[in-house]
């Protein structure tokens, strides 16, 4: 049960234009730089990528939309990005935003096979035209439907060669549920470690759902807006 | 004499009781943090995972891997928790978070809030405002009485795209702290030192209801 | 934010007759074994529980058949039960049998704000007897809906005074779900610790979901089926 | 002559192909986990919230914290993973599971199976049974032909209450291998060793196809 592979490259050997991507990540924290980096140098096209943020115009889904190789991004915050607002109001790029929490549970549906699932984030607004919506208990709530992408791509703290993942702090995030989606799940990791060498006790997500996983490289893990104190 | 955003962010701190969840949004919201009394223990969530914020690292000490729903780099405190979005916002869809605090463009008298979209220009996104504001069981908003042009931002209807329908619970503006009572409209309970009854009339476009004296708040 | 209470006495106190109670663990593995002892003690009656098993004659929910403190019991499987299979057959005693996977979801969907969950599970069967049927991409799935338990008991391996939880092995099991089910929620632990010295990445539960938390005393433990192999 | 159970889960095993993720069922299906080839790396899940199933502890050893879903003390492999029981049906529900291995009261020749509930007996409930038939990609059989009455188990059209619908692929009893067409009804593939067509064709009352020389199993 190994599913090491070489590299980023390999990893995306067989993504395509006009597929249809997950990717992990929010803001910038826990993005796939290494896979992003490969997808930029293949030069797929077309793609629709699912991602809660389509990164800064020199970083993340950023240097993706630079080459413009998306034609669609299901996200729910974009701001942050010149060159996306451009395409946006240029036409070339479509943009579909939908409530974080749904999003986010749109795509744990499809790793735990729920074909749908209910939320009343969005009832009563823009988000519900052209939905069902269903009153339970007296509340109101939209059917939304699960993703199911073709390859979802995410980054890990740890990774073991079974493809257990193990993350470290807010870089989690939308990572498990992007990884739990795919058909096929590709994860880079700072550390890819043995089988037996991560603790049954402490891994976030099961290899069950990864199907490639290799240590990435060079990580910049760039700081989106850098907040601190002074010591004083 | 209006409130300056400090002073919204210490009356909201007012409404914190010990014990609590709460949810703080980008701006004033991220303030109140700092005016939580002493022996109210509270817990902040950050959507994108966490359970227990802390305040901002010492310079040098910033780590990616942690930061807020503002994508600020943030600490945690003791007794934090992280997990993942779904799991974030499943408690905030199952009412596990107590108290959402956050801004907004506009508010109706019957407690709709909009504030991720304005026509004509960029749509940045709802982010996560449409999850919390459809499930949060006490939202209170953080904002001007009135916008740069100087209408009013309290309204009989929103105007601009709505973010979620009749959930907000209170107002706190540099003018005043209204509760929203869905059927009836914006009652005033307390008015900003200095500043009087008929200037928040004047600048409440929304059914205001004004009853008995109403009191100062004390800073 | 603290949430230590003395004991399962203390935990339990306003738990009444004829309330609804969701309990963690799988046969006798991860069940709430201070508190089980403390209801029992306590003897209030007209119960109706939520757990995946019934325990056995002289353990877990067991104890509390025995002084027919149970009035409906609602689980996937309840065999290796004499007393329960007399209280059964007598009508005493009701049972809603639920497929293993639908009582984690439904016990899931209420700690996700979910008012159903869309299963294929029983699809066919007389589990799917008055239940709404719906096909979604050519299958076809039950609606079921969220539990709602007055009160949730489980069992951590370790807990801090947050209510934070962490579980051990396969103990885990249904203790997370159920947790996040109840409108009150206990846990007991084997160990609790200050907040803080829990690492905030291992957490399987976070206290949020969490309302009272106790160390509890004299775990038996007790195996239900004793399987090893000779040294050789 | 007919298989054992031995014989039976050794036949199965050879259904498992490196790389899968199996579900073993209680009896015969555990078995199988014996006569997995050298170099076929599978994973074994345990539903109560276990990738990576091990042998059975040393004597002494057991660890009441680490069962399966018979209950019984077991141990793990290197790579092993816990979890809950909710994503435990998540990754069933969601077909990440390659294949399940369990055993049966009946089996119509459409796929239907039945193997949780008799009626005028205590029923024990179906456990994981339901969830398993209905989301797994591939569902192998192992039970016997017929029932100690001597009465086919492979029929028509089940009697006994179903556990799930046109779900079977494949079934092994001590007298055959026959994969479910569930149009069409059971198709012969293999014999037991020295077992005959009639014989299979005289215990099978479902609709049976036959075509060519059937082979024998070998061992």
């Amino acid at each position: 049960m190994n599913k090491k592979v070489a590299d980023a490259h390999e990893a995306i050997r067989d993504i395509e234009d006009n597929m249809v991507l997950a990717l992990g990540g929010f803001g910038l924290c826990g993005i796939p730089e290494n896979c992003i980096a490969a997808l930029v140098e293949k030069g797929v096209k077309g793609l629709t990528c699912i991602s809660n943020n389509a990164g800064v115009d020199d970083f993340g889904i950023g240097l993706m939309l630079q080459q413009k190789q998306v034609r669609k991004m299901i996200s729910s915050y974009v701001g942050e990005n010149a060159e996306f607002e451009r395409q946006l109001l240029s036409g070339e790029l479509e943009v579909d935003l939908i409530p974080q929490g749904t999003l986010a549970t749109r795509l744990m549906a499809a790793g735990y096979g729920m074909p749908v699932i209910f939320t009343p984030a969005g009832v009563g607004t823009e988000v519900a035209q052209g939905k069902e919506v269903r009153n339970f208990n007296g509340k109101d709530y939209l059917m939304e439907y699960a993703f199911d992408p073709a390859f979802s791509i995410v980054k890990a703290w740890k990774g073991d060669t079974h493809g257990n993942l193990v993350f470290r702090a807010t870089s989690r995030n939308f990572n498990p549920l992007v990884a739990m989606a795919g058909k096929i799940t590709i994860a880079e990791v700072e550390e890819l470690v043995p089988a037996g060498e991560l603790n049954p006790d402490h891994i976030h997500l099961p290899g069950i759902y990864v199907h490639r996983i290799f240590q990435g490289s060079s990580y910049e893990k760039r700081i989106e807006q850098r907040t601190f104190r002074k010591k004083s | 004499m209006a409130l300056d955003k400090n002073q919204i962010a210490q009356r909201i701190a007012r409404e914190v009781r010990d014990g609590m969840y709460v949810n703080l949004g980008i701006g004033i919201p991220t303030l109140v943090a700092n005016y939580i009394p002493d022996g109210v223990n509270v817990v902040l969530q950050s959507e994108n995972g966490l359970l227990g914020i802390g305040p901002f690292p010492f310079e040098g000490e910033e780590d990616p891997d942690l930061i807020n729903a503002g994508k600020q780099t943030i600490t945690t405190v003791p007794g934090s928790a992280f997990f993942d979005s779904a799991l974030s916002f499943g408690m905030i869809r199952a009412g596990k978070v107590d108290l959402t605090i956050l801004g907004a463009m506009e508010v109706a008298d019957n407690g709709d809030i909009a504030n991720w979209k304005i026509p004509g220009k960029m749509v940045k996104g709802m982010g996560g405002a449409m999850d919390l504001v459809a499930s949060a069981k006490n939202i209170i908003v953080a904002m001007q009485h009135v916008n740069p042009k100087g209408e009013s931002k309290l309204l009989p209807a929103c105007t601009l795209p709505i973010t979620g329908v009749r959930c907000v619970k209170k107002i706190v503006t540099e003018l005043a702290v209204l509760e929203v009572t869905p059927n009836d409209g914006f009652r005033l309970i307390e008015r900003a030192p200095g500043v009087s009854v008929d200037e928040i009339k004047q600048k409440t476009i929304g059914r205001l209801i004004v009853e008995g004296d109403v009191p100062e708040m004390k800073f």
